[in-house]
């Protein structure tokens, strides 16, 4: 089980590191919780999208009249019901996203750039009658070539998917348009030189497939547009402000016209950080004039939505024999799918972090003819993440040295230069790899045809805006409103930082996300920084409400602000103070209204500070050599959450990431065939690992305080996912004694592997 | 004298050979008006995307933040998509 | 899917005329977790289900001396409540309850396994393996087939239209003979199979073995029985040579194809493997050792 | 197409429902009777998030035609908690926070109780291929298994 570890002297607290239960729980195991499809409202109409057949192909004509005439059909869309957009960089949301190739992936313009790419859509008086009505939308095609891998796009002659498309981060600027998005490039010192000096080099080739989020719930959306202009959207999404924002900029609106209330959701992982449906939702209700629900098929989630980027990295890395790493350089290349925005750039940031070595990276973002990629969990990171622990585990196994003991030699700590430009603040790199040593795991014998794999893995996590507001109810409750859809747990998170802060029971906290006319802005529920940004502008603004409490304290006292302090959730006379009595929270509430009015805390911030966050996994697999089928046996996950306020959601996030880790690494891949139609677009052939394919995780949470934070807290959602492929890349080359450096480790791999090594 | 650490394509228009230059300035925005001498665009360059990371934080979208006598500044590329 | 007619006749008669008044747009409705997946991806759209759930004969598992006769829509969970079924052919009970995850098993039945037409359907090797024989009633009155007949391509059965699987044939429980079945899926469940191996063995009061039969998936067009693998194991004491050279039997029967799921010479190498191991377990269970 | 009249049985109380003979019990529950707590994550039975109870047997009922339910005892995710008081699946799913977003957790709710009341000693592999047909992205299922063996110990007493 978890066990916390932090050399650090430890404050008392009475809620942080508790595990109260959430205060959203009751709802959702009784099923009232309404998710983003759980909205109904009266005379509502069902959206439906009408996708591209053909992977790559010019729009000649859509005739949508045939489908208008039918009965029960009320509105239909296509591109010419959205405005043109001009290329500009959103600062919003996911990081630079450009909003003309958002509009183009919302509904395609001129061109489909993917197979299931939305071409238009329909609202009707049933599913059913929707459906029915996209078969009579007759559209012409003028088919053209497509390209659906990175190495083909980038030969001259691949067909090109955006004729306006020169590559950036090149100089001198390319007069060719390419599929080429960009080039970045990072790092530190001369690894060519350091190369030269190493005793041993190891250089692989790795290839990863795409992979998708996998959120159990389908998009959704209802929307609902008057003739006034105005729209309300009730969405499923990781920032309603972010798809507010979006529906404004793509529909040509004040984002004062649209109110967006957040429904549950039912995970996202990076995969519901930009919009598909509801800028359409938002047009069809404006031209039916009724309410528009619109869900997404499975199939539909896999065929066109953002998955991982597939890649293929290249990776030269020297060491010493007495295990030094002396230089590295790797070579990125990510797909990005039909419009540019992989995240190549993060992974070449992140990749050689958790080591003080002088190494270079140099990443280029593809497009090709498959859906745009999402963000997916410390994006960009896994598979980097793949290729350096992978090499790092064969250089420690030339030198003879213990993989933890080689990771330690060279681990980046406080004051290193990172290879992506600063110096590391406080960290907690070095205590985590220790805390894995000192895990009774490490040690424990093997049975045959099993091996055991280690691996570190590193995230950046997010700070960006959050606004905060706490209400004192004059019966001395509290409620705290924020606005980042609460994906796992965050309430709870939240709530025990403001009962802290009031020094009052949580149940007397109420935490609510409210929309976006109720709450000042926040970015989106993304880089791991709810609980630490919003966990910062809760903490602000319950300090401000106190200060205002204080305040009012020292009016009926009659004193002086600074006579009061602040303590177990009363105010009480600093020393000298006398016989006055302590004023608790409900006394000064009930005055309230004469003693100046409501007292409510207020905060908004641009969250500095962010505290970076590694995590070390160590995981046992067994291998049946006859079937190539690969079982994971045994897992253990170390990560430094700085301060773990709520443990139990802090060891779901980690357990959460090593689940999806090791289906990235074992079973999980889009397959396409030679038209760019992806085959399994499904639960059963896209492969999840289910509850029969895990052993228990266990977890040790690290606390190595991050000092930008009011509790120290780091992000903790995203580091998880990044050392589970080569953990269990580490524990399959340790059981077989063969490195397997191609995604995913499925069975049939695995054998040939196996068969090809007995030659 | 914050001292400014340019990546690849940046050190080559800045015409710098070390890894960093030292520049006087009490915040980014007269950081980057002294920039703009030697890279003059500088600043839409920072605009298209670039993150500046001041003594190991990272801003994505920086303006006023005030520099420490000794501060570092890097140029980063901007994270395509990196905040999952 | 629009315009659907659903009807719940109560007999076989019933149905046998409603399937022939349809000739051909009606489709029989028994769990409906293959049927309604199809439906929704539009791989199937009739104009009719029919759904058989009602009829005693295709509900309903009965036992007699003979042995027993397994309704084709009685649910696979049920299956495995079934004492005698279970201790008599625990081989046919495990491959129907490896017929998708629990909440599948509540509906799936052998009836549809098998009239999907799949090559990989799970429960048909280990039918095969029992020597189980198929009732199919129509217009013209009841005729029986070996199961292994019925699949005749990738979809597709040699039932007509108008004709509908009753119930399956299976003997009755007996000494020293045990069957098995084992699959080769990426996961521990929720799979389709990439390669399925169903072995009967029976043995002489020698311990010898004087019949064998095995039945194998996802590796042919269609289910197949393999008689050279059962060959190779009958007048053996199934000892390693023997499990070695059925394995090498099996692989040789193998004539898959290379899809999302496996390639062909993957399917190729598992069919023995998996052959040899699910013979194993036979001859366990016909020594009477687990 | 003439909608069709269904009577069924669901959580123990009679109800009555109009809908298309190629609508699901599941598009029928969520969008004829406003019973959103079933949901939907798939609609071919490869997740588990729609599974219902139906005449006694754990189902999925996006493959379930609702047609079929005439007649029928359907038990949904609304049904477990009784007399205002939550099922102890529901209290240790809680207490050890079993469930992140929430979306698979009715699902999974419906399939632990059909597990216990069909064996209320299982070991843990017995649940975790009990729940293999509940598929979860958020929690790597631990705390799930977790909580179930703990609910199955109170349910027996041991607890």
């Amino acid at each position: 089980m978890a066990t916390a570890e932090n050399g650090s002297s430890e404050p008392k607290f009475r809620w942080i590191g508790t595990r109260p239960v959430r205060p959203d729980g009751v709802d959702k195991v009784r099923g009232r919780a309404n998710y983003g499809a759980d909205h109904a409202l009266p005379g509502m109409l069902w959206g439906k999208v009408l996708r591209s057949p053909y992977a790559h192909a010019r729009i000649v004509s859509i005739d949508t009249s045939g489908a208008l005439a039918m009965e029960g059909v009320h509105a239909v869309v296509t591109a010419e019901d959205l405005p043109e957009i001009a290329p500009e960089e959103s600062k919003i949301g996911e990081g630079p996203t450009n909003y003309r190739d958002l509009s183009r992936n919302v509904m395609a313009r001129d061109k489909v750039l993917y197979h299931g790419h939305a071409v238009a859509a329909v609202a009707a008086s049933s599913p059913a009658v929707a459906d029915r009505a996209l078969a009579h939308i007759e559209v012409e095609y003028e088919v053209l070539p497509h390209v659906l891998d990175g190495d083909d796009a980038q030969s001259p002659d691949a067909p090109l998917l955006h004729d306006d498309l020169y590559t950036k981060g090149v100089e001198p600027a390319p007069e060719r348009p390419s599929n080429v998005a960009s080039r970045v490039e990072m790092g530190r010192g001369d690894p060519e030189r350091g190369l030269a000096a190493a005793d041993f080099v190891v250089e692989r080739s790795f290839r990863t497939k795409a992979v998708h989020q996998g959120y159990i719930e389908p998009h959704a959306v209802v929307a609902t547009c008057g003739e006034d202009g105005r729209a309300t959207v009730w969405a499923s999404s990781q920032g309603h402000f972010m798809i507010r924002a979006y529906c404004a900029k793509l529909l040509g609106m004040e984002q004062s016209q649209i109110k967006v209330v957040p429904a549950e959701i039912g995970g996202g992982f990076g995969g519901k950080t930009t919009v598909y449906l509801e800028p359409l939702a938002i047009v069809l209700s404006s031209k039916s004039g009724r309410p528009v629900k619109m869900v997404m098929s499975r199939e539909e989630v896999f065929r066109a939505t953002g998955p991982a980027s597939a890649t293929r990295i290249e990776l030269r890395m020297g060491c010493t024999r007495d295990g030094r790493i002396t230089g590295a350089h790797a070579r990125l290349e990510y797909e990005a799918g039909a419009f540019p925005g992989s995240p190549v750039g993060a992974a070449v940031m992140t990749l050689f972090a958790p080591y003080d070595i002088d190494a270079r990276a140099e990443g280029y973002d593809i497009v090709v003819n498959k859906p745009k990629v999402a963000a997916y969990r410390a994006p960009g990171a896994p598979m980097a993440a793949f290729a350096v622990e992978s090499v790092v585990d064969e250089l420690a196994a030339k030198c003879g040295i213990d993989p933890i003991e080689f990771r330690l030699n060279n681990a980046s700590k406080e004051g290193v230069q990172s290879t992506f430009g600063p110096k590391f603040k406080r960290i907690g790199n070095v205590e985590t790899l220790e805390a894995a040593r000192a895990h009774p795991h490490w040690k424990a014998p093997l049975a045959p045809n099993q091996g055991r794999g280690v691996a570190s893995g590193f995230w950046f996590n997010g700070g960006m805006q959050s606004s905060a507001t706490v209400q004192v109810a004059d019966d001395g409750t509290v409620c705290v409103v924020s606005g980042n859809p609460d994906i796992g747990g965050s309430r709870a998170s939240l709530a025990m930082m403001a009962a802290e802060e009031f020094g009052i029971d949580i149940e007397r906290v109420d935490p609510q996300i409210a929309d976006t006319s109720s709450v000042g802005y926040n970015d989106l529920t993304g880089g791991s920084r709810v609980t630490f940004a919003t966990g910062m502008a809760v903490v602000e603004a319950c300090r401000d409400a106190v200060r205002q409490l204080r305040e009012r304290a020292a009016a009926i006292w009659g004193v002086e602000i600074d006579g009061v302090e602040w303590a177990d959730g009363e105010a009480r006379p600093t020393k000298g103070g006398g016989e006055l009595e302590p004023l608790t929270l409900r006394d000064i509430a009930l005055k309230a209204a004469r003693t100046g009015g409501p007292i409510t805390g207020r905060a908004s911030l641009t969250a500095r500070g962010v505290g970076m966050a590694f995590g070390v996994h160590i995981c046992d697999v067994e291998v049946d050599p006859e079937t190539g089928k690969v079982d994971v046996v045994r897992y253990t996950a170390v990560q430094d959450a700085g301060r773990a306020i709520h443990p139990s959601y802090v060891e779901g996030q980690m357990q959460g990431g090593v689940a999806q880790g090791v289906g990235w690494a074992l079973n999980e891949e889009y397959l396409y065939d030679d038209d760019g139609r992806m085959e399994n677009p499904g639960f059963l052939d896209y492969r999840v690992p289910v509850a029969s394919d895990l052993p228990m995780i266990d977890t040790v949470i690290v606390e190595v305080p991050n000092p930008g934070h009011p509790y120290g807290v780091r992000g903790v959602g995203e580091v998880p996912i990044v050392p589970p492929i080569p953990a269990v890349a580490n524990a399959v080359a340790s059981a077989t004694g063969i490195r397997m450096t191609e995604l995913p480790l499925s069975p049939p791999r695995v054998l040939a592997a196996i068969d090809e090594s007995r030659g | 004298m914050a001292r400014v650490f340019l990546t690849g394509s940046l050190r080559a228009l800045a015409g710098s050979t070390g890894e960093a230059i030292e520049i006087p300035a009490r915040d980014l925005r007269e950081l980057l008006t002294r920039l703009e001498e030697r890279i003059p665009d500088i600043r839409r360059r920072v605009d298209e995307g670039l993150s500046i990371a001041i003594d190991g934080d990272v801003i994505s979208d920086p303006l006023l933040e005030t520099l420490e006598p000794d501060s570092e500044v890097h140029f980063l590329p901007a994270i395509q998509g990196g905040r999952g | 899917m629009n315009g659907l007619g659903y009807e719940a006749p109560q007999s076989v008669e019933e149905t046998v005329a409603l399937l022939a008044r349809e000739n051909g747009a009606a489709r029989i409705l028994a769990g409906g977790t293959d049927l309604l997946a199809q439906m929704k991806t539009g791989a199937a759209a009739p104009q009719l289900l029919v759904d058989v759930k009602k009829v005693r004969e295709l509900s309903s598992v009965e036992e007699d001396e003979a042995g027993f006769a397994i309704g084709a829509a009685v649910c696979t969970a049920a299956l495995a409540e079934h004492p005698g079924l279970c201790a008599a052919w625990p081989g046919v009970v495990e491959a129907a309850r490896l017929i998708g995850s629990e909440q599948i098993q509540g509906r799936a039945s052998l009836g549809g396994n098998l009239c999907n037409g799949s090559p990989a359907a799970d429960s048909v090797p280990a039918l095969v393996a029992a020597g189980a024989s198929c009732l199919i009633a129509g217009p013209g009155g009841e005729r029986e087939l070996p199961v292994e007949e019925v699949i005749v391509g990738p979809g597709s059965t040699c039932l007509e239209p108008d004709e509908l699987l009753v119930s399956f044939r299976l003997g009755s429980g007996k000494a020293k003979r045990g069957d098995a079945y084992l699959r080769m899926i990426p996961r521990s469940e929720m799979d389709i199979a990439i390669v399925g191996a169903g072995v009967c063995i029976e043995l002489d009061d020698f311990g010898v073995c004087h019949a064998a039969r095995i039945g194998l998936g996802a590796v042919a067009p269609t289910p197949l029985r393999v008689d050279a693998a059962a060959d190779a194991l009958v007048g053996s004491r199934v000892d390693d040579a023997a499990l070695e050279a059925v394995a090498a039997a099996a692989s040789a029967a193998a004539d898959p194809i290379d899809d999302k799921r496996g390639s062909a010479e993957y399917r190729r190498k598992v069919a023995g493997v998996l052959t040899r191991r699910a013979a194993k377990i036979a001859l366990d269970r016909a020594r009477g050792e687990q | 197409m003439a909608r069709r009249h269904v009577s069924t049985t669901i959580n123990g109380e009679a109800v009555d429902f109009l809908c298309e003979p190629h609508q699901t019990l599941l598009d029928a529950l969520r969008d004829e009777l406003q019973l959103t707590g079933t949901k939907e994550g798939c609609g071919t039975g490869d997740c588990g998030a729609c599974s219902v109870v139906f005449d006694g047997r754990l189902c999925c009922s996006c493959l379930i035609l609702a047609p079929e339910a005439e007649g029928a005892e359907v038990e949904t995710v609304e049904g477990i908690a009784t007399g205002g008081e939550l099922h102890p699946l529901q209290r240790h799913f809680l207490e050890e926070a079993a469930l992140q977003c929430g979306i698979c957790t009715p699902g999974f709710l419906v399939a632990a109780k059909a597990l216990l009341d069909s064996n209320p000693d299982p070991s843990e592999t017995e649940v975790r291929f009990a729940l293999a047909g509940n598929l979860c992205r958020c929690t790597g299922y631990d705390k799930i298994i977790r909580a179930v063996l703990d609910s199955a110990a109170e349910l027996r007493g041991e607890a």
